[in-house]
Order: C-alpha cells, then structure tokens, then sequence
C-alpha cells in the first residue's frame, strides 16, 4: 500500500490528476458525515457498479475530446446497440453472438459518425447532433417504441451478478476496461498520435499522422464503449429500451472534462476521466442517501461540481507556480 | 556515383488568387548545400513544402538520383530520405521533447511505447548535436529558440539524405547559430545534402555552396557561392540595385530628455534591477544570448508580466502600467517575438489584423466600425511595407511567413505609439522589405518615438541602434555605443559576467 | 468492519422511500404531495427520489434505498419491463413494494394502485365521438416513448375503429407543450378538415386549445389527466370540451396507506385499478363506465 | 480596378453563406412538392414564429461560440426566466415592469455564467452544464413543478398576437433582434473584438482587450437571449413552467454551427445563424405537414442536417477554388 502510494506520487502524471482525487476524496469524507450509509462497502460497491455505465462512455469520450472534437450521439448509441442485443436475444440467439453483433452495431455507428466528419470535413458537432436523432430513431422503429424483455441469464449475470458474491460484475467490467483504455491512451502508438492531433493538428500532418483514419477509428472506440454501456445498461434494466440513456453524452462529458480532459483537445487522461465519473457518482448516491429534495439536488449536484473544477484548477496552478 | 541527387523542373502550384509558383527548377548536389533566396511570398516555403509532400504541384517532375518520382504525402517524402525544418514551429505543446522529437515513430516494446529509450535515444541525439535540453521537458515551457533546437533535432533524427531548413535561424541567436553550422557541417562531410532557406545574408555566404534565387514564384537563377557578392543575390531577388542594406540614422535623438524611463523593475525569476531610459527618437538596442531575459524585460514593460517591483516614467511623470491596455493608453506600442501564437488572428482577415490594436480609431459617429476606412488604412500600410497578400480579406494563414510579419508591424504602426518595443522585429523578413522598416523606423524617430528594439541578429542590432545595452541573466550588464563596440567586447561581457554565473543563481 | 446493514439505531419509525417517475410534471408533482402528506397524517417518515424520466436513475435511487434499509419503496415505474431488476433487487432484501400509476410487467408486486390507461383511452374517444357524432378527421398528439401514453392512444385507437366515420389522419410528436402547440399549428395547416384533437396529457390539449384558438378553427379538443388547469379550460367556452381525470391524490395516500401496512407485515390488496372519470364543459364530472370493450357515457 | 476587387471580396463575405442558403432554398422546393400547404403565406409565418425561440438563443449562442466558448444553460434559463415573469404577473406586477425584471434575471443568470468561468477560470462547458441544474432546479423549487398560467393581454400579445392581422409578433421581434444581433457582432467595436478574443486569445490580450469582461458581457447576451425567448415562449403556451426548453440550447447550438459558426470560435455570422434555424424549422413544420411517422422524423431531420452541411462545405470549397 505504502509502497503503492510512493510510486503513484512519484509519478507526475498522477499529479495531473491529484485536484479532481483531492474533490472527491472531500466529497466522500463530506457524505460520510451526514449519512451513516454511506462508508458501507455494499454502498461504495454500487456506487461504482452505478457509474459504470457513464464510466465507460467517458472513457470512449476521453479519446474524442483528445483529438479536439465531440462526440453527442452516445446515449443515442446506447439505445440503439441496447435494442439490437433484445432483438438478436428474443430471435433466439447466442448471448456471444448477441454481444459480438451489439459490438459490431456500436463500432458502425461509431464508424458512421467518424467517416462523415472526416470524409466530409463536416464539424463533428453537427454529424454527432445528427446522429443523435438518427440513432434514436431508428431503435424506436425497429420496435416502434416498446421495450423488449431480457432474459439471457448470462447478459443478466453481466449487468447484475456478483463475483465471489460481493463484487458486481459491472464493476469488474469497468476496472478491466479502465485499465485498457489507459494503457491505449498513454501507451500506444494509436493514443500518442491522438495526443499529438489534438495538441497541434498542423504538426501531425506534418508528422505523417493521417488523421481522417485516426478519427474515425477514435470514433470506433466510442461506438463500441457505448456498445459495451449498452449491454450493462440492458441488463440492469433487464430490458432493452429506445428511450434510454437520454442526455447520457453530456454526463459523459462533463465526467471527462471533471477529470482533466481539455475540450480543445491534447491534454486528458483515462484516470482523471473515472475520477470525475465517481465524483458524479458519488454526489448522486450521497445525495440520494441523505434524501435531499429532487429540486435541491440539481442546485447542489451544480455547484459541487463547479467547486470540484475549481479546486482542481486551483491545484493545478499551486503545482505549476512550484 | 550519382552527383544530382535531386532536380525539380518546371513545378507550378496555384492557391485561389495566388499564383504560387509558376514552372521552378531546383537542382541539388550530394553533399552540397544549397542556399534558396527570394523575397517574401516568393514561393520558397511553397516549393519545399510540395519536396516534403504536404503539398501537391500542380505540374512540373520531380527525379531523386536521377529516378523520377511522385511524392505522395509527408510518410512517403520520409520513406525517400527528405526530412524538413518547417518555417513555422510545428511541435506539439502538450508533449515532451522526447515525444515530440520521436512523433510517430516511437519506439515501442511489445508493442507499448518504451519511453525509456525514446529518452536514451534523444539523449544520445542531443549528445551528437551538442544540444543541451531536457528530454523530458514540457515543450510548451521552453523558450522559442529552444523550440527550434528541439525542431532541428527532430527533423536529422530519421538520417535523411536531403534536409531542407526553412528560415532555421530566425529563432536562434548567433551562438545557437553556430551551433546549428556546425552541426550542418558534420552532416554534410557524412554526405548528406541540404536546402537553406534564410533572409540573412552572412549565413548564405558562410554556409552554403551555391545558391538559387526566385522571384515571384519565378525561377530566376543559380549561382556558386564562391563567384558570387551579395550585391548580385541582391539584385536577382529583388529585380532592382540596392546599395545599402542599413538606411543611415543622421542622428541620434531628437531631444535630450528621457522619452520612457524604468527604474529598478524587478519580478523574481524573469528579471532584476531593470533600469534604463529611451529618448525621443533614439533607438534603444537590447543584446543577449538566448533566455538572457529580454523578451521578459519588454513583456514587463508593457504590463504581459506583472512587475513586483519598479517605476516607470513617461516624460519624467510616473505611470502605471499594469496590463497591455493601459501600456496602449499610454502609446506604447510592442511588436511580440512571436507571431503565430501572441500576434495574429490567422482566421482573420489582413485589415482585420491591422486595425485591431487601435479599433476606436475605425468608428464613424454612430460608433460603428467604418470599414471604408479600414480598408484604406490596410492599403496604404499594404503598400509602405510591400505586403504580398490577393486582398485585404485574405486570411492571414495563407500568407507567406514574412508578410505575417509584415502585418504584426503594420498593427502597432496603426496605434501612432510614443514608444515602440520591437522583439525580433525583422524575423523572417527578406532584406528589401528590411531595409523599408528600418526606414519606416528612422522616419518614426525623427517624429520623436523612442524605440526598443531586441534583436539576435547582431549585425543588424549593431547598425540600427544608437544605444546598445546588453542583457545577460535577467539582467541589463551593459551599455555600449554600437558604432564603436564589436561583437568580441560583446561577448567579453556576457561570459566575463559568465564567470559569475554560479554565484548569481546561488543567490536567486 | 463498516459493512453492517442494520438500520439506523435512532428510531424504530418507519421509513418508506418513493421513487418517483419526474417531477416535471404536475401529474407526478400531485402524486409526490399526496405521498408526503399522507407520510405525514401517518406519522412514517418517507424519502421521495425523482428519476427524471431515467429508467437508470430511478434503479439507483432503489438501490440507495435498498442499501440505506428502507422498510417499503414505493414506485411509479419510468417503464414497465425495465423496473425489474430494481424490484428483484428489493424483494432479495425483503422489502415490500407498491407500484403507483404504472405497472410492472414480469415481476410481482406486493401492491399496485393505478389509473387503467388504457380505459381512459378509450373514454376519450368515445366522448371524441359523441362530441363530433361520429364524423370527421382526428388527429393525435402523442409520445410514444413512454408506456402510459401509449396504452391511452391504444384505447383511444380501439373505440375510435368502432366508430366508422372516424379517421385517425395524423399522428404527430408532443412531448412538451412547446412541441404540441407546433405541432397542433401543423396539423391545422396540413388537414383542412380537421374536426378533433386528442392530446395525451393536459399540456397537449392546452397547446391544441390554444392553436385552435389562434386559428379560428371550428376543431375540438379532447385532453387526458384532467389537473385543474385543464378542468378550467374545460369549464371556459372554447374547443377544449372534454378531459380524462385521474385522481393522483387518491394513488398517492393508498400508495403510503398499503406500504405501511406491508412494512408491519400486515395483508394488502394486490390490484387497486383506479378507474378515471370524465370532465365536459357545461356539466363538470360525468357518470362512465367501461364495460366489455365499450364505453358507456353520454356527453351530450 | 481596385473597387472591383474591393467589391468582389465583399461579396465573397456574403458568399460565405450562400450555401447554407442553398440548402435552404433547396428544402423549401422539395417541402413545396410534398405538401400544397408548404408555400401559404400563412405557413411560412407559422415556420417564422416557431423558430423565433430557437433563433433568438441561437442569436446570442453566436457570440458565444464566437469566442470559442459554450453555454449549454440557455434552456434552462428561459424556464427560470418564464418562471419569474409568471411570477410577476400573477403578484400583480404590470407587464413592463415584469418584462424589465424577467431581462435582468435573464442577464444575471448570464453574468453568473460569465464571472464563474472567467474568474476562476473554469472551463464554460463545465460551469454551464452545471448552472443548466442549477437554474432549472430553482424554477421548479419557485413553482414546486406546477405551471403558472399568464393571462396579461400584452405578453400573450407579444407572443400570440398579429400585426396588421398578418405578421405574428414573435417574426416582428425575432427580425429587428437578427437586425441588432448582426450590427452588433459584424459593425462594432464588441463584435470585433469577439472575433478577435476567438481568433487568438493571447494575441487579443495583447491588443489591450480585457478578455474576462468581454467573456461576461457575452455571456449576459446569451441571458438576455434567453430572457427574450422566455417571454415569447411563455406567451406562445399562455402559461410559465419549469419543465420547457429541455434541449434547446442543443437546437440553438446546432442552428447556430448550421449557419457556418466556427465552434473553436473566431468565425461566425448572425444571419448564417437565422439561417440554420430557418432550416430547423422548416425541416421541423415540413416533415408534420406531410404526417411522416414520428420515428422517421427523427432520422430524416439528422440526415438532412448533415446534407445541409454537406452542401455548404463544399459551397465553400467550390468558392475558394475559383
Ligand atoms: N495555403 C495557402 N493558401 C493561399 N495562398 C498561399 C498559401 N500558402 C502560401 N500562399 C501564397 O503563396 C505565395 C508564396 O508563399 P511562400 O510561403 O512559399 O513564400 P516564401 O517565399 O516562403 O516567403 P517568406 O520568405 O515570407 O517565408 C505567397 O503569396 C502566399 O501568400
Ligand atoms: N512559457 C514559458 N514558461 C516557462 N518558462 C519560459 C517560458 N517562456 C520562456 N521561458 C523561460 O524564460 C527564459 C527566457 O526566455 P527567452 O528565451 O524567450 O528570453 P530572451 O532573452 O528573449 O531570448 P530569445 O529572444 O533568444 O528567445 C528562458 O529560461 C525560458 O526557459
Ligand atoms: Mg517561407
Ligand atoms: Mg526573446
């Protein structure tokens, strides 16, 4: 553990994201007062395995805004990929073939919104609030609107089972996947060149980058990190639905932008993503357990997350002016 | 053996309004060093672009050692042994040096990056080349000059056969210079061969073996370095004689009272016991090395780093200066060392860049902007400092280099200042086009504006002042009188003061 | 060892906690008054988490009850299917639950209290009918993504088919008020024949109401929930001249009334259906019954 | 000679949005096939009025983005603003002076905006998706979610009413704003410097531009924006509530990029803006007018944003070959 900890502080990168851990670290200690419930291990575990499902799309996020660019289509991409898997399910499917065809969905999607903007040089702001209603629209017709039920017992085991009967599968899910899309981000080639487009686009066509194919595949990663959302999600609601995962983009964002992640791209990191997914996480659940009134809830979740930022900014510059 | 290693012929490329080049021919010798000249928006950064593909002509061949070839995209001009020196910095801010210099062809280990041996690699790379910087620095904290170290080792660390460098030396002061001419002097012994761009003459003359010259994205000619005068490079550049390169100053003020006085202005860690004054039309020269604090002395003054310390003094009554806007108030005007990142707006328009600095100046009564007058304004500073640009509209990104610069001057012309800071003024800048600003400057003096001006071209500082005070570790060491001083006192200065270092830095 | 589950030590009172579908709504915001007051008048203590219309949400917030042990949850479920897993959770830790307003499917309940959507669909139609004597174009303003909604536009379909003369021309998206009112404009525009709006909730119908209005059209209204704005507009002179009432108070009190009752063990009804009324202009509430498929009112 | 080309690259300005216009004009014919209802005065009013709330946010969502910023509270504040001006009435309040406090509100809640992100240096996207809870939380907890229905005959005029029983009011205010809105960004000293701040935001600070009051001030246009729209809005529904404007500032955003607004800032045209959301509106009223199925409306209003764009992208590249 100590040992642990020396080596996360040596490494500056850790630094980068010390701001947003130190806000959540606050919070946590914060609810940890004012409800009795919430230290409990059940209570940490389900708030992972409930910001899973953001988590993931922030980590796909991660890489869009790395490279400078948005991406609003995946709450629409969750639905979508969600009522491809009923649909394959319910026509008697494997739930592996189910999985690999929703991931295949999710990718095309993905690759969809990545082709059109680089192809077309169209903003990826405007392909991605098409996409958005295309997505959605076309899961609301293939069902004309009604939900369909889940059953698979594996797809099940994945969105609400338990590993050594304690631990939730979606948390394992997510850790794994964590840990993977760190390792591309910060230790590919494919994760340098997009820190290099979105650090100075001039210089990685200079470089040789070429960026329309690395935007479309970045693309790729968020369809399929929805794809993946999709699946936990389907299974948590034991249905799959076209009207889920509203406005799920902009909690994906600003999960990332919580955890360090530029807007205008070339700086961001996987880690500080999940940070800022848990501070969202755990203001939610918190405030759930201290039964804060709905319209008080959405003042306070605001501002904590401004203050969040704030310290983070705040340390940030302390670090710098060292 | 093969002596031609590269020949161009007859490479045209047109922009929308801009004929860029029309029909160039190149031609390069293993081992040689080839000098290109041309006067600013000449076609000499287009041309080299189309060699490291990122360009594609729009007619004329290509042949590497006598094969012709079609260079497809930058990969495949890497593919075929030619590395370029853009004229503009392209690095990327967020990434460290290491990273920057291996981009996109990192060294990996099971297929992750292994970054300890990108670090050894460029370790061993700055080692070769005598550079002393950080691997593992942050880009985006490192002097411009030290940007361009970090350029140039990037673009020899592939060993290419064919180095093109555009404009190198425009960030470099004469020491790093001499570094990069050693450096270009180890490559070429190993046989490789090089394109200089640069608007310095000396370097043409100390550096190069023979030299092309274009016009107008014309081919106008080549010549060896050996048979040549800088005169005749003169004239086939520009199309016309030019028997002066520095317009004479007949004097050295035009009152004796101090203009702009700075008393003891000190900020920790970018400058200390800053004092000095300028007189009306007196040009003020500040001499350095690199990140001998000079460009912090000006941003002190004109209020970008906030002093802890100091006075300052317009016409003998103290002012504050707190940030760029009072400074304008107060008719200072500070033409930035940079162009890209803290004097353009590339997505606006050259009027728009013009009239920024002094926008109150374009309204008409109903407090509208009065483009009419914007537009007028534009064309005659279009027309005083010859800026190369279709229309006033055009984007200033699609100008070349040097007309850039040209605007950046033409803005803080604009706002008529009492006191002109120029930092790297003539950066990148071809000599006729040089000679109209020194003139533009003398004119201006003799209308009674003090002038600063920093520069790393030491002939250029030496001509153009009146006043030399030189800078070394954030502060002024030394006032000279250029006329009688040479660059061997100079540098006494520097490095006798040098001797000191240890206790200085000890001390801060 | 912080990962005891036993509830809080300080007092023995009994602690409901309610999830409610929005709170964006009035319907909803009734339901949420009607809870609270009667926590109060019981004396229980009641926690109400809003899921803003986000099936995930509304699973977490049962999951905070769950994991905060709570002695009943109540819910009006965002959808049917997709509440499951949430109710599967409660019942593993042996707490009861009552669904209020709508249902959820594949899963049991220990109670549930709802308006029957589907039969105020088809009170709707027919009062549609009856106002236009059975002739003339009808359009529909909908929301198809949400459950309840749709049971009324299938209700309102079924009795509409009976009666021949009339014909479903356009069926067009509005969600919010905002959307009904263009799309209403829209209608107008694109039918020239259009004798009758049904608007799936009060905000619909004030929309269409309003349009029409604006319009001069000779077109009547026909709106679903029947809050008191609504039953004001009906009583006014305009197109607007029938509402389907539900009685959000009535759910909300059984809701806590039953979740008590199952908290201390004791033995509820499984289905309280809670069938709608119907209010008309000139006469307020109206007698109705839904029988075999049919609607047995009389409006004129 | 040199008049000409003065005029000819004037031209070109205008030029800049001749393809967006094009995709305009080439809806409507297409609309005008479909439906015999299109082309009626009357309707083309309609289409007017509609998009008047959406075209005033996306009037001050421009300076916005033209400063390279974001403000994903817009929706939020017409509820707020609608709230109180349904607050002020029913106490009794006239209609000026109810008006003249629903702007301020809407000009503060923008100043909040502005001050948060300028003096903490928090990024925009973060402190308005937070003040979008924040302003929406506090107009449900003034009404506790209940409408308040507005029954002053001038604001249901502004919103409702014709002039010479033609004109709605809502295309009257929503012209003489595109009127202002223009001057303002394209013919004053602001505007220019808007452009500038977006264009380079050192090299604007460098010219004596103090950014951080540039930012409020723009951001208290995006509030009284805001405000505007909220009283037109709450006239249109004759009644206030919190639960309107979900979504719009991603209507107006997309409107806005729509009529050619850079959203990395510096570039940028009012009318481009008015523009796009005529193109919203219009595919909006088309599509209800030939009765295309909900779902539909969905994926067809998506594909032919993106063709939209499509065309004036390449309207532009054509352009500059020539
Ligand atoms: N992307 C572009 N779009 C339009 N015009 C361009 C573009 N790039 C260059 N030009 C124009 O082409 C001409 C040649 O430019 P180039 O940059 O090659 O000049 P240069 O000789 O390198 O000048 P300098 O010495 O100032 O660097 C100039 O008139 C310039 O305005
Ligand atoms: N953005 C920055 N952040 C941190 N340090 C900086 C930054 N820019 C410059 N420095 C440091 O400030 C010092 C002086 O910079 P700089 O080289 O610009 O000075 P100078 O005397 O103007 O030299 P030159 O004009 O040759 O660039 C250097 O040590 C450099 O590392
Ligand atoms: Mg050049
Ligand atoms: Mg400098």
């Amino acid at each position: 553990m100590d040992k642990l900890k020396n080596w996360l502080s040596q490494k500056k990168l850790f630094k980068s994201y010390s701001g947003v851990f130190l806000a959540l670290i606050g919070l946590m200690i914060l609810f940890s007062f004012l409800s009795p419930h919430f230290l409990q291990t059940n209570n940490l575990l389900t708030i992972l395995s409930q910001v899973s499902i953001i988590a993931i799309l922030a980590f796909g996020m991660t890489f869009v805004l790395m490279i400078g660019e948005i991406d609003l289509s995946v709450g629409s991409i969750v639905a979508l990929c969600g009522i491809v898997l009923g649909v394959m399910l319910s026509s008697g499917q494997s739930a592996f073939v189910s999985i690999v065809i929703v991931l295949a969905v999710g990718a095309l999607a993905g690759l969809f919104n990545g082709m059109i903007s680089a192809k077309f040089r169209i903003p990826t702001f405007i392909v991605t609030v098409a996409a958005m209603g295309i997505f959605r629209g076309i899961g609301y017709a293939i069902t004309d609107a009604r939900p369909i039920q889940i059953e698979n017992s594996f797809i099940l085991f994945l969105g609400n089972g338990k590993i050594f009967d304690t631990i939730p599968v979606p948390v394992v899910v997510v850790l794994v996947l964590l840990l993977a899309a760190h390792i591309l981000l910060s230790k590919t080639k494919f994760g340098r060149q997009a820190k290099i487009v979105g650090g100075n686009r001039v210089a990685a066509e200079y470089v040789g980058i070429n960026i329309k194919r690395l935007q479309m595949k970045i693309f790729m990663i968020t369809g399929l990190a929805a794809a993946v959302s999709s699946i936990l999600l389907s299974a948590r609601l034991y249905s799959a639905q076209p009207n889920v995962a509203i406005g799920y983009e902009l909690d994906a964002i600003a999960a990332t932008v919580l955890g360090g992640t530029s807007l205008s791209g070339g700086y961001g990191t996987v880690i500080g993503t999940f940070i800022g997914a848990l501070i969202m996480g755990v203001i939610n659940n918190g405030m759930n357990l201290i039964g804060m009134p709905y319209f008080y809830q959405q003042i306070v979740k605001g501002l904590i997350i401004i203050i969040a930022v704030f310290i983070d900014v705040r340390n940030k510059e302390r670090l710098l002016a060292k | 053996m093969i002596k031609k290693i590269l020949s161009m012929k007859g490479i045209k490329k047109i922009f929308p309004g801009v004929v860029a080049l029309s029909g160039v021919n190149l031609e390069l010798e293993k081992g040689q060093v080839l000098g290109l000249l041309g006067e600013n928006g000449a076609g000499k950064s287009t041309l080299m672009k189309i060699l490291a593909g990122s360009y594609k002509p729009d007619g004329g061949e290509i042949y590497l050692a006598e094969q012709k070839v079609e260079i497809q995209d930058v990969n495949h001009a890497k593919e075929l042994g030619i590395s370029i020196i853009y004229q503009e910095l392209s690095l990327c801010p967020n990434l460290t040096v290491a990273e920057n210099i291996y981009a996109f062809q990192e060294p990996t280990r099971f297929g992750l990056i292994d970054d300890q041996k990108m670090i050894a690699m460029t370790q061993n790379l700055f080692k070769e080349l005598d550079i002393d910087i950080s691997p593992t620095a942050m880009v985006k904290d490192l002097s411009i000059s030290n940007q361009q170290m970090v350029e140039i080792a990037k673009a020899l660390s592939t060993n290419p056969k064919i180095i093109i460098m555009d404009e190198p030396t425009s960030a470099l002061s004469s020491k790093e210079t001499e570094k990069l001419f050693t450096i270009i002097q180890k490559y070429k012994n190993e046989g490789a061969s090089m394109i200089y761009i640069t608007h310095r003459m000396e370097e043409i003359f100390a550096i190069t073996d023979s030299i092309s010259v274009l016009r107008d994205g014309q081919y106008i000619g080549t010549v060896a370095t050996e048979k040549t005068t800088s005169e005749e490079l003169i004239k086939m550049m520009v199309g016309r004689e030019m028997n002066q390169v520095y317009p004479n100053k007949d004097f050295h003020y035009v009152k004796d009272e101090k203009l702009l006085e700075i008393k003891n202005y000190r900020k920790e860690k970018y400058f200390y016991d800053v004092s000095f004054f300028v007189r009306p039309g007196e040009i003020v020269g500040l001499y350095g090395l690199m990140g001998s604090g000079r460009t912090e002395i000006a941003k002190g003054i004109f209020g970008i780093i906030k002093k802890e310390s100091g006075h300052m003094y317009m016409k003998g009554k103290e002012i504050k200066v707190k940030d760029p806007f009072q400074a304008i108030e107060h008719n200072i005007a500070f033409v930035t060392e940079d162009r890209k990142n803290e004097g353009l707006v590339l997505s606006a328009g050259v009027y728009e860049n013009v009239t920024m600095a002094n926008l109150g100046r374009f309204l008409n009564k109903f407090r509208m902007i009065d483009k009419e007058k914007e537009v007028e304004v534009t064309s005659q500073h279009i027309k005083d400092l010859r800026i190369k640009t279709p229309t006033f509209y055009q984007t200033v990104n699609k100008l070349s280099g040097g007309n850039q610069q040209k605007i950046v001057l033409a803005k803080w012309f604009e706002i008529d200042p009492e006191v002109l800071i120029l930092d790297e003024p003539t950066r990148g800048i071809d000599v006729g086009a040089k000679y109209e600003i020194y003139k533009l400057m003398i004119e201006l003096a003799r209308k009674g504006v003090g002038i600063i001006i920093i520069s790393s071209d030491l002939p250029e500082i030496l001509n153009v002042s009146d006043r030399l005070l030189v800078i070394n570790e954030k502060r002024i060491i030394a006032e000279l009188d250029p006329k009688q001083t040479t660059q061997e006192e100079i540098m006494t200065h520097i490095i006798g003061r040098g001797d000191r270092h240890g206790q200085t830095k000890e001390l801060a | 060892g912080c990962s005891s589950t036993a509830a809080d030590p300080e007092d023995d009172q009994i602690r409901i906690g309610a999830s409610i579908l929005t709170q964006s709504h009035p319907f909803y915001v009734s339901i949420k008054t009607a809870l609270e007051e009667e926590a109060a008048k019981q004396n229980v203590a009641i926690d109400v988490s809003v899921a803003d219309q986000d099936l995930n949400r509304q699973i977490s917030a049962i999951e905070d009850f769950i994991n905060k042990g709570v002695d009943a949850i109540i819910i009006t479920p965002v959808d049917s299917d997709g509440v499951k897993g949430a109710i599967l959770k409660a019942k593993a830790a042996n707490i009861p639950v009552v669904t209020v307003d709508i249902k959820a499917n594949d899963v049991e309940v220990d109670s549930h209290i709802a308006t029957d959507n589907y039969s105020g669909g088809m009170i709707a139609a027919e009062a549609m009918a009856q106002y236009l004597n059975g002739q003339g174009d009808i359009a529909l303003i909908t929301y198809p993504e949400v459950q309840s909604v749709r049971d009324r536009i299938d209700g309102f379909k079924k009795i509409a088919a009976t009666h021949p003369g009339l014909t479903i021309v356009t069926e067009l998206p509005g969600r919010t008020r905002q959307e009904a009112k263009s799309a209403s404009e829209d209608m107008l525009t694109g039918q020239a024949n259009l004798k009758g709006i049904f608007g799936f909730g009060d905000d619909m119908a004030i929309a269409a109401n309003a349009a029409i209005t604006e319009r001069n059209s000779n077109a009547i209204v026909v709106g679903f929930d029947g809050l008191e704005e609504a039953r004001n507009s009906v009583d006014q002179d305009n197109a607007f001249k029938a509402v389907v009432v539900q009685y959000p108070d009535r759910m909300g009190s059984e809701g806590v009334i039953n979740a008590i009752k199952l908290a201390k063990g004791e033995a509820v009804e499984k289905e309280i259906p809670v069938t709608p009324g119907l209010y008309i202009h000139g006469q307020g509430f109206v007698d109705v019954k839904v029988e075999d498929g049919k609607v047995i009112v009389n409006v004129q």
